[in-house]
């Protein structure tokens, strides 16, 4: 249906994405932003899969995504768990508040 | 193969005990099964065809992932015995539920045939660690190693993607020997983002076995964490990380090493000036240990920069996760105690250890001696099989990089030393040692000596 | 359309959005205006999916992203009452840094992923494997023992989420720093 | 077997003395070093009974897949050795009879670990095994300065083991590089040690140089010399007794000894190439240290210079690469091994009597106890090398094949013979002579222990300085086979 | 008999080893028997030794006792030779050895040190025997040592003496920097000829360039000026008399300080090959000569003239082995050991009476106290001024013929040193025995003959200072010279006489006059004039104070080396090796520990932070692999 797009624009659309979502991840505080931000990562991540997958007609990328969208789900809710819990003790999710750990 | 069924199998009684009201069994259960898992892991060894046609070869255990899966067992074998009171506590059955899939994910990263299954596997691996590393809920340092591991991990995860997407675009496959052979095929005439995507799992992977300048985590990880838990990340989890190294970057990338070599061997450097000078001012042993680990982690990498055909750098890859593995746990089992009775993990609390305790204070100097690799413990051997494999290459400047910043190393394992000898005690408190413990540390310190005198079976499983 | 297929119109206006709201999700100060953004993004994403033919993805995509981690976040950012434009922020330079680093990034990344041109998008409208039929049979054969060990991943993350949201029985049970 | 029976004696003797406690820890410490002596002399007239004999060599497979051998043999250089070293550990823990240490079986037990070491480097004949007992020399002793040592030991062992570490690891890595370039034309890899001087002799001039300079680090380092040398003195200050007296007597054989067995052979070309440099370095050090004794004013400390003095000329007669020169070197560290110990042990014994080692504050001890003053006097007219004790024929020797290398290098290395005069009468005036001091004034007769191990080293030195034949024919032999490897 | 030369210093040993480890548990006079036995058995053997050689056809016996040194092609056995000049040197070793012994025996009799100083006593002879018998350089350098070693125990006797021990220990260290010349030398020998045995060296002494043969030359001499107390290193000689009289007597001016003399006559082959060698040491010979007599002029201890007058002496004797007159310089060495042995000990007497006073300006007048002693001193001064018919003026005037032969100028300068010997050796005379008595009252009741022990070997001494000179008797004479023909053997290279009668008869006249003549100076100035010296030593000026001082020979030294050496010592430990090379090493350490400080900065807890280094390493990898 829609041929005619060179395999390189997803992959800058990909990497813009992915960068966007890094530096998300460099200039926020918010510790669910940043998270967030790392969710965008990985769809950026899922949407190059899928731009191989068809590249190739190969349903093997697009079956990787599943996996990827699994393990999202696993970390965001470990990650979540974790957040709260952090919350609770520390009446904050800021992550620059969150270096009593260092040197 | 078996090995990795009966883990899982583990864990999901373990994930059960709670409710069919078996939680006292639990552990001994999970002894035998590790030990079973041991047994059938052994038993398997030589038959290199298993598992290829039964699950289209996204794993393959063959001797080489028997070996590390080995090591993987034994280890976890020690590290339950030295978390024994460590479950004493809430949650226990959970917590042996996310070791054992911890393990699961160990196991699988050292018998990968597939990105899937790698991917499944660092993350099956990783995502107990981010919970095990917050489990002491209302310890602040616990909460904060937790999250930090969990945020950086993620954020790791997302370049190892990245890379296997690249790879994947460039290849069109996931299996590891497809990719094999296309670069083989290739002969060199691959797309850049084919290498990019190299260069960004390498870099995955550099921040898993906490290489320079993706190690910040680690130490603050490996303090935060409770002791158990670190001695856990630092033997297991590496190993199996190495594992996974290993055969990504000499296996199935070996062809393309010019791409990466010469990276690495950045890295290496910058982890072995970075690592031991930065432990030399740490006041906290646990902290030290974080960053020795870096220290051979840098070491191990240098095998894998080496990558030689003849099973050389496997060989002492092996080697030294094997020595490194037993060694830590040796060194974190007196930790635990110190820090237990005296509520610091700082050098202080060694004070006058050689007088209280001459038992553990032994046990703990043939720690440190393996770590600072000085004959004839198991750890000389592992970095003698570094520079023997490295020696041959164009990479010796890194030999002499790692001396003298072995000298430097040297320091921070005998402050230990110095500390249990030298320093005397300024509050006398009474370190106790389970005997259970005591039966650890005599096992991994005649283990450690045994290595050092008789290094012959490990180090010619692969000759 | 100015020498344009519909689908290539279609690419950039998606791409033009889901960049666009990408950096809403990172510029916006309010937590929940920034996880809107963000299923925004995902929409968009959801569209080029379909440009790829991954229709099943596409909504799995949709049910997952959307419908389920995403509302998991709102709930959190409920839950902590963070909805307000209050969130510290970071210092103006570090930001500026960050941008910059992104940038080079972004450079650098160019540099680096380049050599795919002749590579062109062979398979379109024809391609079949984006359809579950197919989907199902690559996963239930071929990708078997990662389906079935994902469980244990998802098993592994269900117990940490438990184990890390229970409160604990005993509150002054011994706590100590190792 | 024989000679692997030398090596297990000590170990079992080590363990058998970590069993036990309090005095009975020295007693039994001390039989079993004699048994261990008594054991030697067998080797030594079995060697010279039939030096071939199976007795004499072990060999057996390591770690077969990396061609490490547990080889060791008797050879006649480190028969001597062997017997330098078996001669000394029984004076030594005999010399500590009369200090209390805590813990004494943890004591004795290294001293006897130590000796096991020490015996395994003298008699390795392969490569690897060599710097694993290298290193294994290194572990007793770092604990029995830590242990036992004096205020600073923390600092200074460390500094001590740090340094000594770290060259020994540019040794492996010398080794190593010299392993695999082992089998090139068989294919086998081996550490054995006629394998090294063969694969090493291959190299070229720049390969060898890396191995020449990297091995000679550590072996500098062990020694002494210039301007490697800056742990010793204070080690040597700050260890107990026993440790000093290991550490100088035989520790600091295991340089000596390496380069003439380790180094020498392997790197011919490099030698020709760089040996100006070494010798160089020993020589300016034999001057440097000697200056440096004379305004000491600690008198361990001065014994610790004159050791650097000493070790400098030994190494400048290795490397000066003749008969002579290896020759004397080897007598020299016989020597030096008696002299230093029984200096030690002096030290010791003034610090014990009048609690103090600076030489301002002794003085007049002779009035007190004459015969000391005959035995210290005998002592250091050894360490002077004065003809007739042990230490002239090494060191006329030495001087010799020096000479031999450069005549001037040979006048400013026999520098040593005034300046060595210089500090040691000079010291022996302020302690020994004149109107006694108020610490000479408690100084009573000596402990029957202390007496006996320095008649016994007063004994050695005139006797081996009147009649140095056996220990000579075995030199010139074991350097005559050194040589034919150096030329060949 | 010849065979059993090794009983010689065996006898020495035994009384050493006796001595030392039961010296204290016996009597005194046991042990003094015992030492004084012991070197009169040596004595006789080698009195029967030296009778066999002397109807013997062979001249050059070896014996050898055991391989000592073997060291590839260096063989150095232990082995003795008894040729001429060997079996010589022991008769005087043995002879006045023994003589000494006994006097020693009185003279140490209240010393509470007895028996330890026989036992150093029988020690030295020992290594004085082992120098003197040695077959090759090597032996002699162990006696060398040896009797430095006992010199050194022997000056330091009265070990309280902090002065004493200085002395002592000046004596050792010069003697081992001549010593150091003396050990190169005898490599150099090695590395030349192969072999340091005399027998192997002479006969290919030939074979030698002539550049080399002076090196060795050279270098030999140098520890011949070390032992022998030549300029520059004599300056130790003078303080050792520190040391008993007797030890004086025998080491210092009998035997051991002759031993450089020994060495170059034992060496003389390659001294005659070397002109320039030879030259330096007739040169250095004259000059210590002429010097150490000057400083002689205005010492006051009786014991310090004695010692410069055998400096002067042995400067004598080096005149003329370095003018080639080998046989005429062991001639003068064994007339000197008579008369200089006999005046120390004459002055042992002395003080022995004084109570222990050496200072000549408060003796005087003695003459009548100690009447033998006396006698034989004067005997013994008139003998070394060079008096007509007594043994020093036959030997004195061969050495100065020979000299006038070689060179005139020399010649002159050699007479000028015999001329102030006589004049301070009669000023000493004069000083002591005649004249008022000058000491305190107390010493004067005192005074007292010493006992027999001591005056007999005074006699014996007297008697062979007067009759020594006949062993040989000037050729121009009309007799033979027995001394000449005795050592001709071991001469490589004679040069017969080439003055006429007439110029023999003349110099000898010449130095006759010249001593009677200053004997007579001395006499006016010292007895019909009666001046003394200075009472206190500030008072001297000029020239006076300068010679008085010793020309502040010590003083240069020690400004000169020991100054220097001291500061160098310093520096390289103050500065060298505490700051810079441990400076550096400990430098490294801290600069670790600083380094270390800082660089954990860099773990700052932020993971902003973290993820920011991740990132730049990932641009930083990225970059280097793809853009440049």
């Amino acid at each position: 249906m829609l041929n005619g797009i060179p395999i390189n624009f997803y992959i800058m659309l990909s990497a813009v994405l992915f960068i966007i979502g890094a530096v998300g991840v460099m200039a926020r505080r918010n510790a669910i932003i940043i998270f967030m931000c790392i969710e965008l990562m990985l769809n950026a991540v899922n949407l190059l899969l899928v731009a191989f997958s068809t590249l190739h007609n190969d349903a093997s990328g697009q079956v990787f995504v599943f996996f990827i969208m699994a393990v999202a789900a696993a970390e965001v809710a470990v990650g979540l768990a974790i957040l709260s819990m952090v919350y609770r003790n520390f009446k904050t999710i800021d992550i620059d508040l969150l270096s009593r750990l260092k040197n | 193969m078996k090995g990795l069924f009966i883990i899982s199998a583990l864990g999901i009684l373990a994930m059960l005990a709670e409710i069919f009201k078996f939680k006292k069994l639990l552990y001994p259960i999970v002894l035998v099964g590790i030990l079973a898992a041991y047994v059938t892991n052994f038993m398997e060894w030589g038959q290199n065809n298993m598992s290829i046609t039964m699950f289209n070869n996204m794993i393959h255990f063959n001797d080489m992932s028997l070996a590390f899966s080995g090591v993987i067992l034994i280890t976890a074998f020690f590290w339950f015995i030295l978390a024994n009171d460590y479950f004493e506590q809430d949650h226990v059955t959970d917590h042996f539920a996310l070791v054992l899939f911890a393990l699961v994910g160990a196991l699988m990263l050292t018998s990968f045939r597939n990105m899937t299954t790698l991917f499944l596997g660092i993350e099956i691996l990783s995502i107990p660690m981010y919970v095990l590393a917050a489990s002491r809920k209302r310890d602040l340092a616990s909460n904060e190693a937790g999250f930090k591991y969990l945020i950086m991990g993620s954020f790791a995860s997302g370049f190892l993607l990245f890379g296997i997407a690249l790879i994947y675009g460039a290849t069109g496959s996931f299996d590891l020997m497809t990719i094999r052979s296309f670069i083989s095929h290739a002969n060199g005439d691959l797309p850049s983002f084919f290498y990019a995507g190299v260069l960004m799992v390498l870099v995955a992977m550099l921040f898993k076995v906490s290489a320079a300048p993706f190690h910040f985590w680690a130490p603050d990880v490996y303090e935060g964490s409770p002791t158990v838990i670190t001695a856990l990340m630092s033997t297991i989890v590496k190993t199996a990380a190495f594992a996974a190294f290993m055969q990504l970057f000499i296996i199935i990338f070996g062809g393309v090493s010019q791409s990466w070599s010469m990276v690495l061997a950045v890295v290496i450097a910058l982890s072995l000036v970075v690592s031991n000078i930065t432990a030399v001012s740490q006041q906290s042993v646990k902290r030290m240990l974080a960053y020795s680990s870096i220290s051979h982690a840098a070491f191990m990498l240098m095998a894998i920069l080496a990558n030689t055909r003849n099973f050389g750098s496997i060989n002492a890859i092996l080697y030294y996760s094997l020595a490194y593995s037993i060694g830590s746990i040796a060194a974190f089992t007196v930790l635990y105690n110190v820090s237990k009775a005296k509520n610091s993990s700082n050098f202080e609390a060694f004070n006058g250890l050689g007088k209280r305790h001459p038992f553990m204070a032994a046990c703990m100097v043939i720690a440190m001696l393996s770590l600072a690799g000085i004959p004839i413990t198991a750890g000389f051997f592992a970095k003698y099989f570094v520079f023997s494999v490295l020696i041959g290459t164009s990479f010796k400047w890194l030999i002499i990089l790692a001396i003298l910043t072995s000298a430097v190393g040297v320091y921070y394992y005998f402050k230990v030393i110095i500390a249990m000898y030298f320093k005397e005690e300024e509050i006398h408190e009474e370190v106790t040692m389970e005997t259970s413990h005591v039966l650890l540390l005599v096992l991994t310190t005649l283990f450690t000596i045994a290595l050092g005198i008789v290094p012959n079976y490990v180090i010619e499983i692969f000759s | 359309m100015l020498g344009y297929t519909i689908t290539q119109w279609l690419f950039g206006i998606l791409s033009f959005l889901a960049i666009m709201f990408a950096l809403m999700v990172v510029f916006t100060r309010n937590p929940v205006n920034s996880v809107l953004y963000l299923v925004l993004t995902f929409f968009c994403i959801a569209g080029h999916y379909l440009l790829l033919n991954a229709q099943f993805l596409a909504v799995v995509h949709i049910v997952v992203y959307a419908g389920a981690i995403m509302v998991l976040f709102l709930f959190i950012i409920m839950l902590m009452n963070l909805n307000a434009d209050t969130e510290p922020r970071k210092h103006i330079v570090t930001r500026v840094i960050a941008g910059l680093v992104g940038g080079v990034l972004l450079f650098v990344m160019v540099g680096a992923l380049k050599g795919a041109e002749q590579l062109q998008l062979v398979h379109g409208g024809s391609s079949q494997i984006g359809l579950v039929k197919n989907l199902g049979k690559v996963l239930f054969s071929e990708f078997l023992f990662p389906f079935e060990i994902a469980s244990v991943l998802l098993l592994a993350a269900l117990v940490g989420a438990i184990m890390i949201g229970k409160r604990d029985t005993n509150i002054n049970s011994k706590e100590s720093t190792n | 077997m024989l000679v692997g029976l030398l090596i297990i004696v000590p170990l079992i003797a080590s363990l058998l003395v970590f069993f036990t406690k309090g005095n009975t820890s020295r007693t039994v410490a001390l039989g079993l070093s004699v048994v261990e002596f008594m054991l030697s002399l067998v080797v030594l007239f079995q060697y010279k009974h039939n030096p071939a004999s199976a007795d004499l060599a072990l060999n057996c497979p390591w770690v077969e897949s990396l061609g490490i051998h547990f080889a060791v043999s008797i050879d006649a250089l480190s028969m001597l050795m062997v017997l330098l070293t078996t001669f000394l550990v029984p004076l030594i823990i005999l010399s500590s009879f009369n200090s209390s240490y805590e813990k004494p079986n943890s004591f004795y037990g290294l001293i006897l670990l130590m000796q096991m070491a020490l015996l395994g480097v003298f008699t390795a004949n392969d490569g690897f095994l060599f710097y694993v007992f290298w290193e294994l020399a290194l572990i007793p002793i770092y604990f029995i300065c830590l242990l036992w040592g004096g205020e600073n030991r923390g600092r200074i062992t460390f500094k001590f083991f740090v340094y000594t570490l770290f060259g020994s690891l540019f040794m492996l890595v010398g080794l190593i590089y010299l392993y695999n370039h082992t089998g090139f034309s068989t294919g086998i890899k081996s550490w054995a040690v006629t394998d090294l001087y063969q694969t090493g002799k291959s190299l070229n001039l720049h390969q060898q140089s890396f191995v020449f300079w990297s091995i000679f680090l550590a072996f500098g380092i062990k020694m002494p010399i210039f301007p490697l040398h800056t742990w010793q003195p204070d080690t040597y200050v700050n260890a107990p007794t026993q440790g000093t007296m290991l550490l100088s007597g035989i520790m600091l054989k295991m340089g000596t000894f390496g380069l003439i067995k380790w180094l020498m052979p392997v790197t011919p070309l490099a030698l020709a190439e760089w040996g100006w440099l070494a010798i160089a370095l020993s020589v300016f050090g034999i001057f440097y240290a000697s200056c440096i004794a004379i305004v000491q004013k600690d008198y361990k400390r001065l014994i610790a210079y004159s050791s650097i003095a000493h070790v400098g000329l030994i190494a400048a007669g290795i490397l000066s690469a003749n008969q002579q020169g290896i020759q004397g070197a080897v007598m020299q560290m016989l020597a030096h091994g008696v002299n230093v110990v029984g200096l030690f042990l002096i030290a010791d014994i003034l610090m014990r009597h009048t609690g103090t080692r600076e030489m301002e504050k002794l003085g007049g001890i002779r009035n007190m106890n004459g015969n000391f003053a005959v035995l210290f006097l005998i002592v250091m007219l050894g360490s002077v090398a004065l003809p007739l004790t042990n230490g002239f024929v090494g060191e006329f020797l030495l001087i010799n094949g020096v000479y031999q290398y450069g005549a001037w290098v040979a006048a400013f290395a026999a520098l040593t013979v005034i300046l060595g005069a210089v500090y040691m009468l000079r010291s022996y005036q302020a302690i020994m002579l004149g109107e006694k001091k108020d610490s000479a004034i408690a100084f009573g007769s000596l402990e029957g222990s202390d007496k006996w191990v320095l008649y016994i080293i007063c004994a050695a030195i005139i006797a081996f300085g009147v009649y140095p034949k056996p220990l000579n024919d075995l030199a010139e032999e074991g350097t005559k086979a050194i040589l034919t490897y150096i030329n060949n | 008999m010849i065979k059993l030369v090794a009983l010689i210093p065996l006898f020495p040993l035994l009384g050493f080893i006796i001595n030392g480890f039961f010296g204290k548990k016996i009597s005194k006079s046991l042990s003094g028997w015992i030492a004084s036995l012991a070197v009169l058995a040596s004595f006789v053997v080698s009195l029967l030794i030296f009778m066999e050689l002397e109807h013997s056809e062979v001249k050059s016996h070896i014996v050898p006792l055991f391989s000592w040194i073997n060291s590839d092609t260096l063989k150095i056995p232990f082995e003795f030779l008894v040729d001429p000049l060997s079996s010589w040197f022991l008769l005087i070793i043995t002879g006045i050895g023994f003589l000494i012994h006994i006097y020693s025996m009185g003279y140490m009799h209240d010393d509470e040190g007895f028996a330890r100083f026989f036992t150093y006593l029988n020690l030295f002879v020992f290594f004085m025997l082992l120098l003197v018998l040695g077959n090759n350089y090597l032996i002699m350098f162990v006696g060398w040592e040896g009797v430095g070693l006992c010199s050194y125990l022997l000056i330091g006797f009265w070990f309280k003496n902090t002065a004493y021990n200085n002395a002592a220990k000046k004596a050792f260290i010069m003697n081992r920097i001549g010593d150091l010349g003396f050990l190169m030398g005898i490599i150099l020998i090695f590395v030349t000829f192969g072999s340091i045995s005399y027998d192997q060296v002479f006969t290919i002494a030939s074979t030698g360039n002539e550049g080399t043969v002076t090196a060795i030359a050279l270098l030999l001499f140098i520890g011949a000026m070390g032992k022998s107390a030549q300029l520059p290193l004599y300056t130790w000689l003078p303080d050792a008399m520190a040391g008993p009289t007797p030890v004086s007597a025998l080491i210092h001016a009998a035997t051991m300080v002759t031993a450089g003399i020994y060495m170059i006559v034992r060496s003389n082959v390659f001294y005659s090959m070397s002109e320039q060698a030879s030259h330096v040491v007739a040169i250095v010979g004259v000059a210590t000569a002429l010097f150490a007599a000057t400083i002689g002029l205005f010492q006051n201890d009786i014991k310090k003239v004695l010692a410069y007058s055998t400096v002067s002496q042995l400067g004598l004797m080096f005149l003329g082995l370095g003018v080639g007159a080998y046989s005429s310089s062991v001639f003068h060495v064994t007339t000197h050991a008579f008369f200089k042995a006999l005046l120390f000990l004459g002055a042992g007497s002395v003080i022995h009476a004084m109570g222990g006073e050496q200072d000549m300006r408060k003796m005087g007048g003695l003459w009548k106290h100690l009447p033998i002693t006396g006698k034989v001193m004067a005997i013994g001064t008139l003998a070394i001024s060079g008096f007509p018919l007594l043994s020093g003026f036959f030997s004195k005037d061969e050495i100065l013929a020979h000299t006038y032969e070689h060179s005139p100028t020399l010649w002159f300068f050699g007479q000028v040193a015999s001329i102030l010997t006589a004049f301070y050796m009669f000023r000493l005379l004069f000083l002591t025995f005649f004249g008022k008595f000058r000491g305190t009252h107390e010493q004067e009741h005192h005074l007292h003959e010493s006992p027999s022990t001591m005056t007999i070997p005074l006699i014996v001494l007297a008697i062979l200072s007067m009759f020594g000179g006949v062993l040989g008797l000037p050729e121009f004479w009309g007799t033979t010279n027995w001394f000449h023909h005795h050592l001709d053997p071991i001469i490589a290279h004679k040069n017969p006489s080439i003055l006429n009668h007439t110029k023999e008869w003349t110099l000898m006249f010449i130095a006759t006059a010249a001593a009677l003549a200053t004997i007579f100076f001395a006499y006016m100035v010292y007895i019909k004039n009666n001046i003394l010296p200075e009472a206190k030593d500030e008072k001297l000026t000029g020239i006076k104070k300068l010679i008085y001082n010793k020309y502040y020979v010590d003083e240069i030294y020690e400004a000169v080396i020991r100054k220097p050496l001291d500061l160098l010592s310093e520096g390289f430990y103050k500065f060298l090796d505490l700051q810079v090379v441990d400076g550096i090493v400990n430098g490294v350490g801290s600069a670790v520990t600083g380094v270390s400080s800082l660089v954990r900065k860099v773990q700052t807890g932020h993971i902003g932070f973290y993820i920011f280094g991740m990132v730049l390493g990932i641009i930083a990898i990225l970059f280097f692999t793809f853009i440049k």
